[in-house]
């Protein structure tokens, strides 16, 4: 068990499924199963954490020749790096199955557990190949969920998602297949695996396609401002656990892989699209914003509200300091903590009036204290508000961008300012004042806090106490940084 | 002398076959089951003997005293060969509901499957041009007539039409261009030919050059390559979804069988000179393949559009190796054997569902399929995700060798064009998916029907997974690996 | 016990918070009072034993709770410090907070959400105090975020009524407009300080090493800051929205401490002012130019509530003056001082305005002398203090600082100042007399005031009335303790006795004269302000500032927002792609047209092909070239 | 009569076949067009092996006439089949097969 405990974590929730239908169980058996399944999970990655030692860089390593003749890799392990994720996946699968409770279409679970292990596999592989795999593997179930159990124009955008992505992922594929080829070219053996590609010496001209290729695949994803005609549709016609998902993860993959990929294989190539991506980031973060004021659609609201706060993760990312990575990799981690929590209160409210226009909503504060509380406090998490997580990485962020260039510092800074504006207003017309309709609005159930207390205590312990979490990732960051600055040379 | 017999037999038994076939198709007493149940028998037979002989073959050439060194007898052969009778059995086997379902159906059905089946392993083994015209002669004319064989059907006979018409045009050609070479060589074999090849310079060799590319026009033609493509999709859809399935996944195959064995070894020397003309039919191909297959109604001449593009992408290998790429030849022959698999897989599917209903297979008529039958469509998606080279499929390495050797042949506009394609293939492929599953069906989920061509599919199905991910390490299951193996192995075995 | 003061609000406040989500209906009066007023009267007393420690001559007491965060050289600790200062600050804050607290037991005692009211407001005390007592700039931060958070929740607390919640709004986003300047300036002051440590202390040691460009920039950055919480000129528009909240939020936060965070802060940082003069004059401008302005508004107000927000606006403005052109303490000292009057002031008029029926608009008020005697004297006394009357605290604070203008020699500054002490003279008497003196305009009945209100009233009037005497100066005979006491850097005055003297009669005069005036036209007979003239619409519109900014800021906003959604995502974004589609499916078609069906069209293209073939053979072979 | 004649007569009648092929719209027309060009290639073929002194070319020949027999019977038997069907033997009528194109 614990020996192969990656492979297990990756490939238990697909295992259960594949069981599970292959005995065509029925739905209770199906719902304990998937519970199960995540539960477990989740155990094995806090063992995982637990005997996890934040100063070696790659940890519980399994490389096994997978396909040999094309040098393809079963080459999985984890750092600091991946941890991060891969501890939100495991911890929001079992509130994503308590929310999923009253749902009676099996076809449903199955797909989150071909999910879980599609986003699993994505974070924990090394070998491009592998990852490629993953990457496209997770897109199927997002693909089937949005059309089948979507709502409004779902086919549509359940077509245009998988099409857009598809577009970023193939070409990722090409230059994986070059940088393959070049490997094998300068070696005269086929390898994928990240640390063998990583010895390539490419010329400047090549590896600016290259890195173009995976680039193109991580702003889809992300995705940055330009690249973001997906995201809204998707988000607004998802259902819930869908959205979450997305908008927790699978963004957070965007920027895991530049992490990984953009910096592992060529960090130099990356400084020369430093400027461009920076850009791109800062338009993000005010274009997103100020698009979000207007949206009468809580979901696309905060999709949009979750695609500028990206924008700060990728900024931070380029920005190459120490403050702006640990201020990234936080707030991941915490906006991936907020933005499921207000996903899955968008999902309750959506529940409740069957509907998530905002000017049909309004007055919920005097019928459902405990929902406004919960609803509130999410809102404002996403605002970084001081005491939660998401207030200590913008901090960070802000500082390493101001370390970096007084006026990218000035810019990032208005996300101070930003998410407010449009996330006050929003708690304005949807909980305050008189409600527009005298439907009878239950207050949350005792599942549903269940459900959302984890997601509240992390979020403030996150806020109050960084130091408790931060020297997880700390020392490989800082390794990592020290690689790059030396293969940059040293340039700041 | 045995030993030769031996070597012969299946082919041998496969034409045995067609004849008792022929004979006993009249009787009352053999019903379709009973007819099947015979073509199945000789052809699996001739299948074990082949798995017997591969790796094996002491001598080069069968009955090299008597018919020369017109039949050669290499691992190449026999590993299409393979796939031939494979292919065969798989259309009778999955479509025998199909044919009980249509009246139109008798024994000589069979004997023309047996027929065009020779005819293929022929083409495989000629190694002489008037043998191979003969061997494509015979396969095409059971073709043509399997493909008009519902005849009271007024468009299964103008696909019929068509394909004759246009069949026996480049046929022309082809016989044309032997001509030709033999009045350069003084010889149709193709021993003569390689010597002549090698002893002689370019320029020296005009009338056999312009032979060669004669023949090539009936190889583009077969394939369906733009512009020779227009054929393909009115004969696929005037076929009955048997015979287009046995076109699709086999006969294209044979094709290249030829195909290879002449451009790998005997033009060698001189196969870069159509390198140029062969990179603008390819993208002409992708091309006008995918254009033709997003602007479809019908699934089934979706799939024909796609196969266009397929072939697009085997004609990328094809300039490749002209361009002197190592990993190309084992790529195209990968790539056959995962279009093989994920071909008759979906035209399997599709002649089973019309099996049980009578409609046209248009997109709509998906719809609510996954609810209806939830592993009909989990195989039907496996197969699609294949055609469109999504990983975890056969199909995905097929794509990869395939780009990886344009690549090593530095050929990057096409791997990117091919790249492009296999995107927008995912539209058309994944429109289907969507079909499928996004929306409700009025009529309950049917049982899933255990009989031999839905666990022929699901086996499909699984060996297109395994072929994806499947590693070696695993003992007795190949896997990936053991499909590269073949490939190389057959490729290195021509000479 | 440092780390005590602070915790134990938060503590309470999240405890009751969580015993009223558990159940909202129940009252639950005793309990909500008991954690609600002793929480704040808890930590009073362990202010003041702290403030013992350090009369006592003992240095600054340093205490820390945990390490917060540790990025390479980026080490914050959640510390707090008790200098002189902060300890004057915690002392007056909780004092008054715990006197505010029971006043609103009794005021907000009918509504139902009393626990969430008490939560809220421990809230608020725990995030002021945390404010007050931090060790670093980022501590200080995340306290002055909190105490806006909390302003927000109160000023909103009456949510249904939707207009309250865009006061809330307006608060919040105006007070972030401050906290962005903030935040740049704590984080240029850490880039600059290249990691040499970042407590208040260390950066104290290591000022010097930032060149003075950047550390003005830092210094107006910082005071940016201080515009928004202290609601000065441009980012003051919130605060008489903030109105909108119960009476007691108004005393508490919109008076007596929140607003005056902003002062704290640039006496905080004196180290840092101290170094940049000319900052220092621009606040000052600053300050000057929103106390006259908001006094002006003030004397057309009709809304009691309003008027003592101006007046509020008005002092802080005054505060400024003093912090800008470095008598620190004399700031701190007004302050101090303001807080008591203010919050009085404030809870008069809560008093008035729960004995009429929450009637807020003072010319329906008038003669309410007899009803209300208890709140009329101390009212009286507040509104004496306020207008700088000797010996009642007001005019010593406020002396001093206009005598530190003077002194400085920024006469314009100093005239503004003396102009506005007049002003404000007026508009309050003018208040005063309207609500107290003027024959009433209808009868009314009269609602008893309950004596939790009534009991902190006379503490505070007896606050107002000699809190001065802590200060007192050399001129008058005493030692200005308070001054010496906090110890911090003010820049030395050279003034004569006389013209201290001078000073002081001069501000008296103006203050009497201004009580004449109000006397004169107010307290016979009330007539409420009419827009008749151009100037007055001007003013009671208050300078239509509101309409400016909604039409400077919001609209755009507004507009660039719905441009996106309209043109820019589906016309550019997606228009690009569709524009791709379109162009390959077109084609498609045109490619798919040629498939007509007829045979010899088949054969054509054939034929086109092996023609092109052939033309490619006679090229390669060198036949045609 | 040198051979050059009989390889530019061969390429004639191929080509006259071709053109027949593409011009013409009578089944029986398309269908000897095709076997025009098919003996144009036999007539080369007997001429190669003629130039060559080599007996295999005609015996190809003679092979090529049985395959082109063989095509022949299934041909005429298709054209009798469709003209019993729908009574006219123009290629044109045949257009079923074809893309409905709809404005995608």
């Amino acid at each position: 068990m614990m020996d192969h405990i990656l492979s297990n974590i990756i490939f238990l929730p697909l295992f259960m499924a594949v069981i599970l239908g292959a005995f065509g169980a029925n739905l209770k058996i199906l719902k304990i199963g998937a519970l199960f399944s995540s539960i477990v999970t989740l155990l094995l990655v806090a063992w995982l954490t637990y005997h996890f030692d934040p100063h070696a860089q790659m940890q519980f390593v399994q490389n096994i020749p997978w396909i040999q003749k094309s040098g393809f890799s079963y080459f999985i392990g984890v750092d600091a790096l991946s941890l991060v994720v891969l501890l939100l996946i495991t911890l929001l699968m079992p509130p994503l199955y308590i929310y999923m409770y009253h749902e009676k279409r099996k076809g449903y679970w199955y797909n989150m557990m071909l999910l879980q292990t599609g986003v699993t596999g994505a974070v924990l592989s090394l070998d491009l190949v592998l990852f490629y795999l993953f990457w496209e593997t997770m897109l199927l179930p997002i693909f089937i969920m949005i059309g089948k159990y979507g709502n409004g124009m779902h086919q549509y955008n359940a077509m245009k998602i998988i099409l857009i992505t598809i577009l970023g992922s193939m070409s990722m594929l090409f230059s994986i297949l070059y940088i393959g080829y070049m490997h094998f070219e300068t070696t005269g053996v086929w390898s994928f695996a990240l640390n063998d590609l990583s010895n390539i010496v490419f010329n400047a001209k090549t590896s600016i396609w290259l890195a173009a290729g995976f680039l193109l695949a991580f702003a889809i994803k992300i995705p940055l401002v330009g690249f973001h005609t997906w995201m809204a549709p998707a988000y607004g016609s998802a259902p819930t656990p869908a959205v979450v998902i997305m908008s927790a993860i699978m963004a957070k993959l965007g920027i895991y892989g530049i992490w990984r990929f953009g910096f592992g294989l060529f960090e130099t190539t990356l400084v020369y699209y430093a400027p461009t991506i920076i850009t791109l980031a800062l338009i993000g973060l005010l274009y997103y914003a100020v698009r979000a004021i207007t949206e009468e659609n809580l979901r696309k609201m905060f999709a949009y509200s979750s695609g500028s706060h990206l924008s700060l993760i990728a900024l931070g990312v380029f920005l190459t300091n120490e403050y702006a990575w640990s201020g990234s990799l936080y707030f991941i981690a915490t906006h991936a903590l907020a933005s499921a929590g207000i996903f899955l209160m968008i999902g309750l409210t959506y529940k409740r009036f069957k509907t998530v226009q905002i000017s049909s909503l309004g007055g919920i504060a005097s019928k459902a204290p405990k929902f406004t509380f919960f609803f509130a406090f999410f809102a404002l998490c996403i605002a970084g508000l001081p005491g939660t997580g998401g207030f200590v990485a913008e901090l960070l962020i802000i500082i390493g961008a101001f370390k970096a260039n007084l006026w990218i510092g000035a810019l990032t800074a208005t996300t101070m300012l930003s998410a407010m504006i449009y996330i006050f207003w929003m708690l304005q017309r949807t909980l305050f004042g008189t409600s527009n309709n005298n439907i009878e609005y239950p207050d949350l159930t005792m599942r549903e806090m269940i459900m959302l207390l984890p997601l509240v205590i992390l979020l403030l312990a996150t806020g109050l106490a960084p130091s408790l979490f931060m020297p997880i990732f700390e020392p490989h960051l800082n390794a990592t940084l020290h690689d790059v600055m030396i293969a940059i040379g040293g340039l700041k | 002398m045995i030993e030769q017999l031996f070597l012969a037999l299946p082919m041998a038994i496969v034409v045995i076959g067609a004849f008792v076939l022929m004979l006993i198709s009249q009787s009352k007493r053999f019903n379709l089951d009973k007819l099947n149940l015979v073509a199945v028998f000789f052809l699996a037979i001739s299948l074990i003997l082949q798995y017997l002989t591969l790796g094996n073959h002491t001598n080069t050439f069968l009955f090299e005293n008597i018919f020369g060194d017109s039949f050669i007898l290499d691992d190449f052969a026999t590993i299409f060969d393979l796939m031939f009778t494979a292919g065969a059995i798989l259309t009778l086997l999955i479509n025998n509901d199909y044919f009980k379902s249509r009246n139109y159906f008798t024994g000589e059905y069979f004997t023309l499957i047996l027929f065009s089946v020779f005819g293929m392993m022929m083409l495989s083994h000629a190694h002489e041009l008037v043998t191979a015209f003969i061997a494509l002669e015979i396969a095409s004319l059971s073709v043509y007539t399997l493909v008009g064989y519902h005849k009271n059907n007024k468009i299964s006979s103008e696909a019929m039409m068509k394909y004759m018409v246009l069949g026996s045009m480049t046929g022309a050609f082809f016989m044309l261009g032997t001509a030709l070479i033999y009045g350069a060589v003084g010889s149709t074999s193709l021993t003569a030919i390689a010597i002549y090849v090698f002893g002689n310079e370019l320029g020296d060799m005009t009338l056999l050059i312009v032979g060669a590319s004669f023949i090539m026009i009936t190889i583009m033609f077969k394939i369906g390559a733009v512009p020779f493509h227009t054929w393909v999709v009115d004969v696929y859809h005037g076929a009955p979804y048997p015979i287009t399935m046995f076109m699709a996944s086999t006969f294209k195959i044979a094709i290249f069988a030829i195909a290879l064995r002449l451009f790998l070894v005997d033009f060698a020397p001189i196969n870069s000179f159509w390198t140029e003309m062969i990179q603008a039919i390819t993208i002409l191909t992708l091309f006008g393949g995918s254009w033709l297959a997003i602007s479809q109604n019908l699934v089934k001449r979706m799939l024909a559009g796609s196969s266009i593009v397929h072939s697009g992408y085997l004609l990328i290998g094809i300039s490749s190796v002209a361009l002197g790429s190592e990993l190309a030849a084992p790529a195209i022959m990968f790539y056959l054997i995962a279009y093989f698999l994920s071909a008759a897989g979906a035209f399997g599917i599709l002649s089973f569902i019309s099996s049980q209903s009578k409609k046209q297979m248009r997109y709509d008529d998906f719809k609510g399929f996954a609810e209806r039958r939830p592993y009909m469509a989990l195989m039907m998606t496996v197969f699609m995700l294949s055609l469109a080279g999504l990983p975890s499929t056969i199909g995905f390495l097929g794509k990869f060798y395939i780009f990886t050797s344009a690549i090593e042949s530095g050929q990057i506009l096409l791997a990117g064009l091919g790249i492009l394609t296999a995107f927008i293939s995912v539209y058309y492929y994944f429109k289907l998916i969507a079909m499928m599953y996004f929306y409700p069906s009025n009529t309950p989920q049917k049982k899933f029907p255990i009989n031999i061509s839905t666990i022929l599919i699901a086996m499909m199905a699984l060996i297109i997974i395994w072929g994806g991910i499947g590693t070696s390490l695993i003992p007795f299951i190949p896997g990936a690996d053991g499909f590269i193996e073949i490939a190389i192995q057959s490729i290195s075995s021509l000479k | 016990m440092l780390s005590l003061i602070v915790i134990l609000p938060f503590f309470s406040a999240l405890l009751m918070a969580i015993v009223y989500l558990g159940n909202t209906k129940e009252k639950r009066y005793f309990f909500y009072t008991l954690i609600g007023v002793g929480t704040p009267a808890v930590s009073t007393i362990l202010s003041f034993m702290v403030g013992n420690t350090l009369l006592d001559g003992s240095a600054t007491i340093h205490h820390t709770l945990f390490q917060w965060i540790s990025v390479g050289d980026f080490n914050i600790e959640v510390a707090f410090m008790a200098d002189r200062l902060s300890v004057v600050m915690i002392s007056f804050i909780t004092f008054i907070g715990t006197l505010i607290h029971i006043y609103a037991a009794g005021y907000i005692k009918e509504d139902e959400s009393y626990g969430k009211f008490f939560s809220y407001f421990n809230l608020f005390m725990g995030s002021m105090l945390l404010l007050v007592l931090a060790d670093n700039p980022i501590m200080m931060f995340v306290g002055w975020e909190l105490v806006g958070l909390s302003s927000y929740l109160l000023i909103g607390f009456y949510h249904q009524e939707s207009s309250n919640i865009t006061a809330a709004n307006k608060a919040f986003i105006l007070n972030r407009v401050g906290d962005f300047g903030f935040i740049m300036a704590i984080s240029i002051l850490f880039i600059s300080l290249e990691g040499t440590g970042f407590t208040f202390d260390s950066i104290q040691e290591n000022i010097g090493m930032i060149d003075p460009d950047r550390l003005s920039l830092i210094g107006i950055l910082l005071f940016v800051g201080a515009m928004g919480k202290s609601a000065q000129i441009p980012l003051y528009v919130w605060l008489p929205d903030a109105m909108a909240g119960p009476t007691p939020v108004s005393a508490l936060i919109h008076a007596a401490t929140m607003v005056t965070a902003g002062v704290y802060m640039v006496a905080r940082y004196s180290f840092l002012y101290e170094l940049i003069p000319d900052v220092g004059i621009f606040i000052a401008t600053i300050g000057a130019a929103s106390a006259l302005f908001a006094a002006v508004i003030a004397s057309y107000q009709s809304d009691i509530k309003k008027i003592l927000a101006y007046s509020t606006m008005s002092q802080l403005g005054y505060m400024f003056i003093a912090v800008g052109l470095g008598a620190y303490s004399s700031g701190i000292f007004h302050v101090f001082t303001h807080a008591f009057f203010k919050a009085l002031l404030f809870m008069g008029a809560g008093a008035v305005i729960i004995a009429l029926h929450h009637e807020q608009n003072i010319f329906k008020m008038g003669g309410l002398k007899k009803e209300l005697k208890l709140v009329y004297i101390t009212m009286f006394i507040a509104t004496l203090a306020i207008s700088g009357i000797p010996p009642f605290a007001g005019f010593f604070s406020k002396d001093a600082i206009l005598v530190t203008a003077f002194a400085s020699e920024h006469y314009i500054i100093w005239g503004v100042g003396s102009l506005t002490a007049m002003l404000t003279a007026f508009y309050m008497f003018r208040l005063f007399f309207t609500v107290f003196h003027a024959e009433p305009t209808e009868t009314k009945k009269v609602h008893a005031v309950p004596n939790s209100m009534t009991t902190p009233l006379v503490v505070l009037a007896f606050g107002s009335a000699t809190a001065g005497f802590l200060g007192v100066n050399e001129a008058y005979g005493g030692s200005s303790w308070f001054n010496t006491f906090l110890a911090l850097p003010d820049a030395p005055l050279h003034l004569s006795h006389a013209k201290e003297y001078m000073l002081g009669g001069l501000n008296v005069l103006l203050g009497l004269l201004g009580m004449w005036l109000a006397y004169q036209l107010f307290a016979k007979d009330m007539r409420e302000v009419q827009e008749d003239k151009i100037y007055k619409k001007v003013i009671i519109n208050k300078f239509y500032i509101d309409e400016i900014y909604t039409f400077l800021i919001v609209k755009p906003l507004l507009f660039l927002s719905n441009f996106i959604a309209k043109v820019m995502d589906p016309k550019i974004f997606d228009g690009l792609i569709n524009l791709n589609v379109w162009t390959y499916t077109k084609s498609a078609v045109l490619f798919a047209k040629l498939q007509n069906g007829k045979v010899r069209y088949y054969a054509l293209y054939i034929l086109v092909g092996v023609s092109a073939m052939s033309y490619y053979m006679l090229f390669k072979l060198g036949v045609v070239s | 009569m040198t051979p050059e004649l009989f390889f530019l007569l061969a390429s004639v009648l191929f080509s006259i076949g071709l053109v027949g092929l593409v011009s013409r719209r009578n089944l029986f027309v398309l269908y000897m067009s095709i076997e025009l060009m098919l003996s144009s290639v036999n007539l080369l073929l007997a001429t190669f092996s003629k130039v060559l002194g080599d007996a295999s070319g005609s015996v190809i020949a003679l092979l090529m006439i049985a395959v082109i027999a063989a095509e022949a019977a299934l041909f005429l038997a298709m054209i009798v089949h469709i003209y019993r069907k729908n009574r006219t033997v123009d290629s044109d009528t045949f257009n079923k097969l074809r893309e409905e194109v709809e404005n995608a």
